[in-house]
C-alpha cells in the first residue's frame, strides 16, 4: 500500500522535473514500440485480412496457429531471436545483438499475431453484402480489402492499441535482446525490472505509472487522429443513432 | 440484334442442390431485359454469375462474342464496364457523398471530377439534402436511391439491377424507371432487370426471361405495349388467368 | 563500445557506475554493461556476444577458461555473504560458530528456508554449505524459488525465514525488510569475483583490446583504489585481495 | 541456431518422456490461465458490450481507459498486487502472497482490460438493425446482449483466445507474485525465465515449445468446442458461402 | 370503436431536423390500419416509437388508454405484447428453425412446444424446406417470409409491418397478407401496416393515415372496396389524379 502512495508522489515528482535520463528512456520506450506496431501492421493486417475473408483449404489449420501465437511468451522470442542474432547465430554478422534494432525485431514478432487475429476476427464478422457491393462498384482486390477495413475500422484500429499495449508493456525480449544498456537500449519496462530487482519499489511503480500515462496520451492522440465519431451501421433505416432501452 | 452476354450451359449448385441450370441464353445488346420468377428461382444467383461474381460449377459465359477471361487483371477491366443494384441496397459506413463518388474514386478520378458527378446525381435523384448523412441515418427509400444513383453514377455499359422498386413510392419508382431508361436510350446501356412487378415489366422490357426453379420456361421478346398480344405460355406464367394484383 | 556482461550485483550495488566513468575516459571507449546472473552472463561469453566478463562462481570460471572461452581470467575483488534470518532467529542462529553450524541449526529446527534455485554463484555456494553439512534439505521448510536476491529476500521476510544473501544485496534491502543479518563472518562466506576476456581466436569479431585495457585497469592501483573506495549507504562492499 | 535444434530435440524428449516435473509444472499453468481467464470473461464481457453498445455521457473516456489498461506491464500488475497483498499490505493477513492465488489475481488483472476491449470493438462494430430486431422480438436486455454476443461471437471468442495467450504466456506477475516456487508456485514462464537465467537456453527454449503446444491443443479444442463452422453473415441474399473474386 | 394506441404531441427530431411532429393519432384495436407516404415522410420512425424502442422528443403514447410505464420489467411485458416486421429483414446468424423459434424461446417456451409451433408455421408459410439453412443461403424473398413468420409466431396483440411486400413475388405477397388477416380476424390482431401499395393499402385498410413530411395529412376509415367513394384530398394525397401505376 505505502509503496503505491511513495510511487504516485514519485511519478509526480519525475514528470514535473522532466528527468532527464526517464525522459530519454520513455521516448525510446515509445520509438520502438511505435516502429514494431508499424511493421506488424505492414504485416499483419493483410494476413489478417486473407484469412478472415476468404475461405481456402487449410484456413482453418491457419488460424489455430495464429491464435496460437498468441501466447507466445516474451522471452522465448527473446531466445529464439537471440538463436539467430547472436554472434554464432546465422544473422550474427551484423552485431544486431543488444542494440535498438533487436528489441524491434523481438517486439515485432510479439505484436504481428496479436495484429493478425485481431484483423481476422474483425473482418470475418464483416457482412459479406459488401464485398459484393465493392467488387460489384469495380473495387479490385486491393481496392476492396482497403474499404473493408475501412468499415472494420474500429476493430483494426482496436487490434493496432492491442498490438501497442502488447509491446509497450512486455519486458522479456526487449531485456534480453536490447540489454538493458543504459543510455541506449533501456526501455521503460526493462528499467522498471531493474528498479523492481534492485528493491526500489517505488520508483519502478513510479515508472509504470509514467508508462500507462504515455498509453493513454498516445491513445487519446490517435483517437482524435482517426475520425473520432462513431457513426454506426452500414445500411439505411431501421437505426437510430444513440443505445436505448 | 446484337448479343452482347451469352451463357451456355449454366449450372451452379449449392451445397448439392442445383438453384441455376440454364441451357442457354441471350441478352441482346442497348435494351432492356427483364427476368421474372418466383422468390428462390435463382434470379439474384444469375445475376451473381453474369456480374463475374461469383463461379458457376461449369458453363461458358460470352462477353460480347469473348469468353471471360481468367486473368484478374482483365476480369477487372470487365467488371468496371458493369454495375450491380442489388436486391438488398448495402451501403458503406461514410457519407453519402462519399457513397455516391465510391466507384469513381476506384477508378482514379480526381476530386474535382468526382465532386461535379456527385453533385450532377445528388440532383437527379433529389438526393442533395442528404449528401452529408450518414447510412444509418436514411429511411429505406433514401437508401435504395443512393445505392441506385451510386451505380448509375459510372455510365456502366451493362446494368443488373435486382428488383429497383424496393422501398420506394410511387414517385421514386418511376424516377428511378427514367434515369435507368434515359441511360438505355441515350447511350445504349444494356439492362438487366428482375422485378415481380408485371406492370414494371410491360412499361420497361423490350425481352422477357421467364425463371423458374433455376430454369428458362420462356424468353423472347415482348410487346410491351400490348399484353394481350403475349404467348398464352408466358401469360399463364404470370398468373394472367387469376384476377389481377 | 566494449559489451560487459556480469552479474546483477556489481550493476544494482552502484559499483560499475563508480568505476566505468574513468575507465571510459581514460580509453575513450563506451562500456555497454549486461547485468544477468553469472550463468547467462558466461554464456554469452560462450557465444561471443560479449567481450569481457565480470562474474562470480570460481567453479564454472575455470570451466569457462578451460573450455577455451575464455582468456586472461584474473581475480578481481571479494565480497561475503551473510546469512539474514527474522530478528527472533527461532533456530538460534546468533550462537552458531560457524556457516556449517548455522546451516545445521536451520535444518532441525525445520524453520523456512529460501534457497535462490537458480544455479547462480550465491546458490552455488549454499549447496557446497549444505554439503559440507551433510544435509539434503526438503521442502516444506526448504523453499527453492528461482529468482533473484532481492525477492529471495523478500519471501524470506513473508515467510519468516532464514535465506543466504549477499551483503550488497542486503544493504539495499534493509529498510524493506524485517530480516536481520544473524550470521556473517565465516571465511567460507567469502565471494571471489573474477574478470574473464572473451577468447578472440574463437570469436575474433570481439573487442579484445579494450577487454584487456579493462582488465588491466581492473587490477591496476586506480582500479583498485575505486574499488576499495566504494561505499554502499556507508558500508564497505566489495574488498581487494592482498 | 543451435540452441533452436537442441530445444526442438529436448522439447521432443520431454514430451515423450512424460517428465513429471514439467507435466506438473504444465498443469499448474493450464489451470491458472483457464481460471484467472474465466474471471476476467465474467468482467470484461459485460463491460465491454455495455461499452460497444450503449451511447452515454463519458463512453470515449472510459474507452480510451480501457485501452491505455492494454498497456499495463506484467511487473506493475505484479508490484501493485504485491503491495496489497504482501503482510504489510491491507490483505496481508489472508496470506495470499506466494500462494496460486496470487497469480490468479495478477493474471486476471492483466486478462481483463484485453477482453474488455475486444469484446467492445466487437459489439461495436455489429450491425444496429439486430438490436432493434432482438428487441422487437421481446428480448430483455439481458437476452439482447446475450443474442448480440452470439452473432460477435467469432470476435468475442477472439477475446477469449487472445486474453488466454496474455496470461498462459505472461511471466512478470506469476514470477512476483507467486515467486516461482518448485512444486507450488512454478509455472512455465517462471521456469523459462529460471532456466534462461541459468543459460539453459535450449531447456529454455524446449519448455517454451511446450507451452506454444499447449496453446495450441487448447484452442483446437475450444474451435472444436464451439461450433466449427462459419456460416456467415447474418441477413438473406447477395452472399455466397464461400470467398472469391 | 375501441382505441388501442393514441399518442398526442408526438415529436422526434434528428440532429435539429424534425421528422415526425404528430398532433394526435390513434390506433382502433382489432383492425388493420394502413400508414401511406412517400419516402422519408417518418413511417419507420413511426413504428419504432410506438413499439417502444425509441424515446420520442416529447409527446404521450397511451396503450389501451394507460400511458407508457418508465420501469424496464413493465415496458419488457409491454414489448413482448408487441411485434415488429422491418423494412429491412435482418436474421440472426442461426439456422432458419432457430430464427423461427427465437421469440418464443426469449419468451421461456420448452424445446418441444417451440419445435411443434416452428414446424405449424414453417408449413404455413411453405419454409419446410429451409429450415436447416442459415440466413446468407436464402433468397431475399425466403429471408422476408422467414422474418414475417418469426414474428407472427408468437402472436402479438399489436403487429407493426413495415412494407410486407419486400421482395416477395405475387403468391408469396398473398400468402402474407393472409396471414396477416387471418390473425386479425381470428384473434383480433391489431396491426399498423406501412405500403406504398395502393392497391394492398384498398384489399386491407380498414383505416388509413397518410403521413407526410412527419405530419398527419390525413386520417380515417376507407371503404377499401369502393376508391370512388374517397374523399378528394386523399385521392390527391395518393395521386389518383395521375396515370395510374
Ligand atoms: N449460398 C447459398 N447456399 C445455399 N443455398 C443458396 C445460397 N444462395 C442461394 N441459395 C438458394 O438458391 C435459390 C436461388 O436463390 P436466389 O437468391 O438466386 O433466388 P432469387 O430468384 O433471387 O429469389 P428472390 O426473388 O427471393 O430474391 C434459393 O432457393 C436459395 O435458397
Ligand atoms: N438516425 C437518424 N438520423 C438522422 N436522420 C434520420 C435518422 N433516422 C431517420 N432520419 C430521417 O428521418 C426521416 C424519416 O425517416 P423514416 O425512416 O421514418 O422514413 P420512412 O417514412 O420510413 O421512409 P421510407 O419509405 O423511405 O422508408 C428521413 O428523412 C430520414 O433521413
Ligand atoms: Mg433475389
Ligand atoms: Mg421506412
Amino acid at each position: 500500500m505505502h509503496y503505491i502512495v511513495g510511487a504516485l508522489r514519485r511519478a509526480v515528482d519525475l514528470i514535473l522535473s522532466l528527468d532527464p535520463a526517464v525522459m530519454e528512456i520513455a521516448w525510446l520506450s515509445i520509438k520502438l514500440s511505435a516502429i514494431s506496431i508499424i511493421i506488424a501492421a505492414a504485416i499483419g493486417i493483410p494476413i489478417g485480412f486473407i484469412l478472415g475473408v476468404y475461405d481456402f483449404p487449410g484456413r482453418s489449420f491457419l488460424t489455430s496457429i495464429v491464435n496460437t501465437l498468441l501466447s507466445l511468451p516474451t522471452v522465448v522470442v527473446g531466445l529464439a531471436v537471440y538463436s539467430f542474432i547472436s554472434r554464432r547465430g546465422p544473422l550474427g554478422r551484423f552485431g544486431l545483438l543488444f542494440t535498438p534494432w533487436a528489441i524491434i525485431i523481438g517486439q515485432t514478432i510479439l505484436a504481428t499475431p496479436i495484429v493478425t487475429a485481431l484483423t481476422m476476427n474483425a473482418t470475418r464478422s464483416l457482412d459479406r453484402d459488401l464485398q459484393l457491393t465493392a467488387l460489384s462498384l469495380g473495387a479490385s482486390r486491393v481496392q476492396m480489402a482497403w474499404l473493408l477495413l475501412l468499415q472494420a475500422r474500429f476493430a483494426v484500429f482496436g487490434a493496432l492499441v492491442a498490438g501497442f499495449g502488447r509491446v509497450i508493456a512486455e519486458v522479456g525480449a526487449a531485456m534480453m535482446l536490447g540489454g538493458n544498456i543504459e543510455g541506449y537500449t533501456r526501455t521503460l519496462t526493462t528499467a522498471i525490472a531493474l528498479e523492481t530487482s534492485k528493491g526500489e519499489f517505488a520508483f519502478a511503480l513510479a515508472l509504470g505509472i509514467i508508462l500507462l500515462l504515455i498509453s493513454f496520451v498516445v491513445n487519446i492522440l490517435v483517437h482524435y487522429f482517426q475520425q473520432v465519431k462513431h457513426r454506426g451501421a452500414y445500411h439505411g433505416n431501421n437505426s437510430p443513432r444513440r443505445g436505448f432501452a | 440484334m446484337e448479343t452482347i452476354l451469352h451463357v451456355e450451359d449454366l449450372r451452379k449448385s449449392y451445397n448439392g442442390l442445383t438453384v441455376l441450370d440454364l441451357d442457354a441464353l441471350s441478352i441482346p445488346r442497348g435494351q432492356i431485359t427483364v427476368v421474372m420468377g418466383p422468390n428462390g428461382a435463382g434470379k439474384t444467383t444469375l445475376i451473381r454469375i453474369l456480374a463475374l461474381l461469383e463461379e458457376p460449377d461449369r458453363g461458358t459465359i460470352l462477353l460480347g462474342g469473348q469468353p471471360v477471361p481468367e486473368d484478374e487483371e482483365q476480369r477487372l477491366a470487365l467488371r468496371r464496364r458493369m454495375g450491380v443494384i442489388w436486391q438488398r441496397p448495402a451501403l458503406f459506413a461514410m457519407s453519402v457523398a462519399d457513397n455516391l463518388g465510391l466507384a469513381l474514386r476506384l477508378r482514379g478520378w480526381n476530386r474535382k471530377q468526382i465532386r461535379a458527378k456527385v453533385e450532377e446525381y445528388a440532383e437527379m435523384f433529389n438526393l442533395g439534402r442528404l449528401l452529408r448523412k450518414w447510412p444509418n441515418e436514411l429511411s429505406g427509400g433514401e437508401t435504395q436511391k443512393v445505392s441506385v444513383a451510386r451505380s448509375l453514377i459510372y455510365e456502366p455499359e451493362i446494368m443488373f439491377i435486382d428488383e429497383p422498386d424496393t422501398y420506394l413510392d410511387l414517385r421514386n419508382r418511376h424516377l428511378v424507371e427514367e434515369m435507368v431508361a434515359s441511360q438505355v436510350e441515350r447511350r445504349g446501356m444494356t439492362a438487366l432487370m428482375v422485378t415481380h412487378s408485371r406492370q414494371q415489366m410491360s412499361r420497361l422490357a423490350a425481352n422477357l426471361v421467364f425463371l423458374q426453379a433455376g430454369q428458362v420456361r420462356w424468353s423472347g421478346q415482348v410487346d410491351s405495349q400490348d399484353p394481350k398480344n403475349w404467348d398464352e405460355e408466358l401469360k399463364a406464367l404470370l398468373g394472367l388467368a387469376e384476377p389481377s394484383a | 563500445r566494449l559489451i560487459l556482461a556480469t552479474t546483477t550485483s556489481t550493476e544494482n550495488s552502484g559499483l560499475l557506475a563508480h568505476l566505468l566513468p574513468p575507465f571510459e575516459e581514460k580509453y575513450n571507449v563506451r562500456v555497454d554493461v549486461i547485468a544477468v546472473g553469472t550463468g547467462k552472463a558466461l554464456e554469452l561469453g560462450r557465444n561471443g556476444d560479449a567481450d569481457v566478463v565480470l562474474v562470480h562462481d570460481r567453479v564454472s570460471e575455470d570451466a569457462f577458461v578451460e573450455g577455451g572461452y575464455g582468456v586472461n581470467r584474473r581475480d578481481v575483488m571479494y565480497n561475503d555473504y551473510i546469512i539474514l534470518g527474522p530478528d527472533s532467529d527461532p533456530a538460534g542462529v546468533r550462537n552458531a560458530k560457524s556457516a556449517v553450524e548455522a546451516f545445521s541449526l536451520i535444518a532441525k529446527a525445520k524453520t523456512p528456508f529460501v534457497s535462490r534455485g537458480d544455479d547462480s554463484g550465491t546458490h552455488k555456494k549454499e549447496l557446497a554449505i549444505w554439503a559440507e553439512a551433510n544435509i539434503e534439505p526438503a521442502a516444506p521448510w526448504y523453499m527453492p524459488v528461482g529468482q533473484g536476491m532481492g525477492p529471495c529476500i523478500n519471501i524470506a521476510g513473508e515467510q519468516n525465514g532464514y535465506v543466504l544473501s549477499d551483503r550488497g544485496t542486503y544493504i539495499s534491502y534493509k529498510t524493506k525488510t524485517d530480516l536481520v543479518i544473524v550470521f556473517e563472518g565465516d571465511p567460507i562466506l567469502f565471494n571471489p569475483y573474477g574478470v574473464i576476456a572473451v577468447n578472440p581466436e574463437l570469436h575474433p569479431h570481439v573487442n579484445y583490446e579494450q577487454a584487456m585495457n579493462f582488465i588491466e585497469f581492473l587490477t591496476s592501483d586506480e582500479g583498485r583504489a575505486l574499488i576499495e573506495s566504494y561505499k554502499m549507504e556507508g558500508d564497505q562492499l566489495f574488498y581487494l585481495y592482498r
